[in-house]
């Protein structure tokens, strides 16, 4: 679940860091009452949108008090922010950031990851803060410092004060920065972080501020913050994606025509793969997980038969927990409940395999069964295209 | 021979009152796992089929000599009984919970490898030496057949996939793992390739990778370097939806690997042949066993 | 510092371990009143006192409420306290907690201590609880089951379990007495403790109770929990041994007539046991402590010759930060500002001898140096004896 | 030689800005110690006195091969500075610091000890090698002269008295170190007691106890089973105030050791010259050894 910069600032906020001032808005004439309560000189508007490269987008501009603040504040808002990130479906705008725009002396970069390969939470700070953070990290490693957290210990007092020295030699910067990775370390393993990223973190005169930052959470772990729930935007979010999640399923939308469902990420992964070497394009990835219920499945069924771009759906099973008979049970119920419009390839095998071809037998359903992997993926993208063509 | 597992394995099933701890655990045991015990705290003194089940590990450990432990408890709460494992001695620990707080297994990974034990897993679908008779984990027990093949992978039904091609190829297998699907597990296919590397019986390796992280890159390095049985490899993901962007800090840790397309010529550069249709996996072992 | 049984109570509850139901009084009246407010037939009044023992010395009474709960109500809250832990001086009755006294089944053991020996928090818990876990320690150590806590990791559910398993087996017990080694691992260390105990942990029907508990806090620490300065009772501490800790100083009353002042625990303990040795008793135990400014080391002085039971001070310094100057600066300035009645023997050494020396010489006080430790302890155990007869 | 600290240590101080911290580090170099750097956040390119300030450990070691640490920081901060000094890599760390909260010192002993690290205190006067002029600590550095006695001790001022009584009884001493008087200390009297089994330079050992835990019951067992160069001991507290008692739990964990009687019985089991006047130490030492 990923958060606005707005709420992480004020994440941010709480555990000590500062901030540039600012107000949250979300109309035109709203923007222009709080940049005037400001009483900055120079003001940033930003549009809070889960995607980076918002300036490169258009979504940032940084304008003079006496600039038309209300028409660029409209302009934004209504934006569908078209980034790098977003895919060519852009994303909305939610709401509109408006902030002073502060003096930049220099800008720092900090962030925490975990590490995959080695399981470490990883405290990241560079004095090569901005945008071009990742192409240091690619040409200049030596500008990053990196600490690896040992995970009983957490991380100590010295190790951020040992980042920040690196970062600044003044004491009154430094000591401000070393805040900053301590509370930023403490956000990622209070929250469950799957990022926790100030960039940059900018000395302007002798304050630290974090310009900009994103704190994403680990779905996984949303249990243990309830409260956290409350701050989801779901208007950033693909509907099909969030009922998909809803119901258990893991479904993210692609360009194709070929519905699929699948067991397993791993599989279905490997299923894209084998329906693009035969020429043909997933209209999206499908995990049903390893333990789905008979209702999962169904649901399952009608997301891919909800969608209008879909010519043939491809159901490629590999039963282990799931059992074969729960599947075949799931997606008969959904498309008698429905009709069927679409063809239906199926290539099943696995736990209770024989059952499940038993119960799609005897469905009277046109379902066709395919018992080799490639033929069937073959079979699929072929029946796609005569289905395209006419 | 295997690795990990075999047919002295004494295994034990945490959380076996549950639906999955118990319909695995007998699975495992028909398959010809030597099930010895089982754990549900407050459970002491009942059985499930025939298997006696203990309040703790411990106790486990004490009265039937256990050594490996296949752990089924919900995400919320499965820290707790992997840290009780390896505690308790057990050596191998197999944990299929799916979803598990990532910070939560990196918290236990570090003890279990403090402690000098084994974790597979989390997110896995087990381990299974079809020559020792010996199944943990949640695997269809009929696809594999005993042989000459290793397989590592980290993906569960992809494995099975793998497994089944390889059976019908008439490849049979030595030992087949799941890494795990999570973003912290406790081995790699270097820890694997290892312990192949020194089982007799493994005469070529299947290597299933995915894209993100930088396993199969590590893995391409170290066989490169010494490992001298033939690998076969697939990597899933080429049309892999770009998925969520871990933000910049995502890309400062990998480094930029982690794409298929790497993984891919990594591979391929350390010697492994890889194999770009999955359907074609089982053909190709059989190509250069055969 | 040492909370009494009702405020260890009241911080079990909080972390949820039942306790008896109770309420504490400070006068007789009151008692009966809170004795007929709890609607329970048998009660029992504890003294408040921070000592064990307070079942054999009288302290504890357990009555029907119809008896004359007021009368032993009074007799207790007027008592003053000797048990085998308190000395001959004893203890007022800060308090008297009136509770329902619950049925009991069994009498279980929990406890938790920093062990010296390798720095671990170590939990303790024995099936056998009650006034006879010493003996059941020294006879039938496999009555007692440790673990110990990782300082790292802390203590694991699973530990907390396992301990419980082993001193009940129905589930319903189990779980509470888990959930009180838990919550009483969590007191020891979110507060610093060095003790917590409780004993017994009663089984009562379906229910697990605290019926007595102990928490002392370690002094070093509390300056992570400034809110428990306000449990601390002062009546509950010698006057004489408070004031002493206030001026930074460790002090304990001993028995004899020799006041002793002493830099370090090791040399002061030795000290008492030279002056053993000779014959002689000390009046007190005085560690001036590694730093003392010349304050402190007045401080120290004026204590002791406050104490009408001294007839000779022995300083016995050995300079390391503790410098002589400093010292013989602040026992002169003392002794000038009171004016001198007692011998006082003075055997110094270490940093800034030489300059301690020619302060107390030059001094004009009758302050008799010794240079040998052996002869200075001789003579002051003489001088004692002389005044005693005279 | 000497054990844990000699002519080629290379030590800096932490807090070295402070006023301790100031006072002790130029006392140490006078004394003939290597001080190569002191450390101060926020410090870094001013000197105290010549010595050179960095603001981390790391650096401090980076830059003058630091290997070993004298700590002088508050109480209710040292934690930190012990932990900063193992993962720098300082092998000796001397905490002066008096009254660290007993589960910080636990804490941070638990790193120590797994990086391999020894620390010394604290709450100790620190340890002195007068055979190799080196002093990393406070006390009083004109008391001692080299020879054959190593000291152990509880107790810093009881260490200076007995010192003090072997100089003038021409007893030199090879190394002495306070083992620290807080409840939690990194070193033991065993962990010594090895060390100075292997340093020929020692040839005898003086260990001055005290009542509280069972340190010097298990030098006895030590001592007892391996240790064969002659020991004198002393033991402080045989008319110590019962002081506050531990409610059970102290005595059910100690098992009913600590008294200053049972640890001289066991001590003298062992073998040990136990001196019960604590001004005849030097004494009995000189009766041994000439």
């Amino acid at each position: 679940m990923n958060l606005h910069e707005f709420q992480s600032k004020s994440i941010l906020m709480e555990k000590g860091v500062s901030v540039p001032r600012g107000l949250v808005v979300y109309d035109a004439l709203e923007a222009l009452v709080a940049a005037r309560s400001l009483k900055a000189d120079k003001i940033v508007l930003k549009a809070q949108a889960h995607s980076g490269g918002r300036g490169k987008a258009g979504g940032i501009s940084v304008m003079s008090i006496d600039d038309d603040v209300r028409s660029e504040a409209g302009r934004i808002l209504r934006m569908n922010l078209v980034t790098n990130q977003t895919g060519p479906q852009g994303k909305p705008v939610s709401a509109l950031l408006v902030e002073e725009a502060p003096q930049i002396d220099e800008e720092l970069y900090l962030g925490v990851v975990l590490d995959r390969n080695d399981g470490h939470v990883t405290v990241m700070a560079s004095p090569a803060g901005g945008m071009d953070i990742e192409t240091i990290a690619k040409e200049s490693p030596e500008k990053i410092y990196l600490v690896k957290v040992d995970p009983l210990r957490g991380l100590c007092p010295f190790q951020s004060r040992g980042l920040a020295y690196k970062l600044a030699s003044k004491n009154l910067i430094a000591n401000q920065i070393a805040k900053a990775v301590t509370a930023l370390y403490e956000i990622f393993v209070s929250y469950d972080c799957t990022l926790a990223e100030i960039n940059p973190l900018v000395v302007s005169g002798e304050k630290v501020l974090a310009l900009d930052a994103k704190i994403n959470l680990d779905d996984h772990a949303l249990f243990r913050r309830p409260e956290m729930a409350g701050l989801r935007d779901r208007s950033q979010e693909d509907p099909v994606e969030l009922s998909a999640r809803q119901a258990g399923l893991s479904y993210i939308k692609l360009d194709g025509d070929i519905g699929c469902m699948v067991n397993g990420a791993g599989l279905a992964m490997a299923t894209l793969d084998l329906i693009s070497i035969h020429g043909g394009a997933p209209a999206n990835f499908l995990d049903v997980g390893g333990g789905a219920s008979e209702q999962v499945v169904a649901d399952a069924t009608n997301i891919l038969l909800d969608d209008t771009r879909v010519k043939v759906v491809f159901i490629n099973i590999f039963g282990g927990i799931l059992r074969c008979d729960v599947l075949a049970r799931g997606v008969i119920r959904a498309i008698k409940e429905r009709g069927l419009q679409l063809p239906v390839i199926a290539r099943i095998e696995g736990t209770n395999i024989e059952l499940g071809r038993k119960l799609f037998a005897d469905s009277g359903l046109q379902i066709q069964m395919i018992p080799s992997l490639d033929e069937a993926a073959e079979l699929v993208v072929v029946k796609a295209k005569e289905l395209s063509a006419s | 021979m295997a690795i990990l597992v075999n047919r002295e394995s004494r295994v034990i099933c945490q959380g076996i009152t549950g639906r999955n701890g118990t319909f695995h655990s007998i699975a495992c045991r028909d398959y010809g796992t030597n099930m010895v015990g089982g754990v549900t705290p407050g459970k002491k003194g009942t059985f499930v089929d025939g298997i006696p089940v203990f309040n703790t590990v411990e106790e486990a450990v004490l009265e039937t000599g256990a050594n490996v432990s296949l752990i089924f408890i919900p995400a919320a709460h499965a820290k707790d009984p992997i840290l009780e494992a390896v505690d308790a001695g057990i050596k191998v620990i197999v944990c299929i919970t799916e979803g598990i707080p990532p910070l939560d297994t990196a918290s236990a990974l570090y003890t279990v490898k403090q402690k000098g034990s084994v974790l597979i897993g989390p997110n896995t679908p087990g381990i299974i030496s079809p020559t020792e008779k010996c199944k943990v984990g949640i695997m269809p027990g009929y696809i594999h057949t005993p042989g000459p093949v290793g397989v590592i992978s980290r993906s569960g039904t992809l494995t099975y996939e793998v497994v089944d091609q390889l059976t019908k190829a008439g490849m049979g297998q030595s030992t087949c793992l799941g890494l795990g699907g999570d973003p912290v597990v406790g081995l790699s296919f270097v820890d694997c390739l290892k312990m192949f590397k020194d089982d007799p019986k493994t005469e070529a390796v299947v290597l299933i990778g995915e894209i993100g992280g930088s396993a199969e890159e590590q893995a391409s390095e170290y066989i490169k370097g010494e490992f001298r049985k033939p690998v076969v490899a697939y990597v899933a993901g080429k049309l892999a939806p770009p998925g969520k962007r871990m933000g910049h800090a995502g890309a400062i840790i990998s480094g930029g690997s982690g794409t298929a397309q790497g993984k891919i010529e990594a591979l391929t550069r350390a010697g492994v042949t890889v194999v770009e249709n999955l359907t074609k996996v089982g053909q190709a072992v059989r190509d250069i066993l055969l």
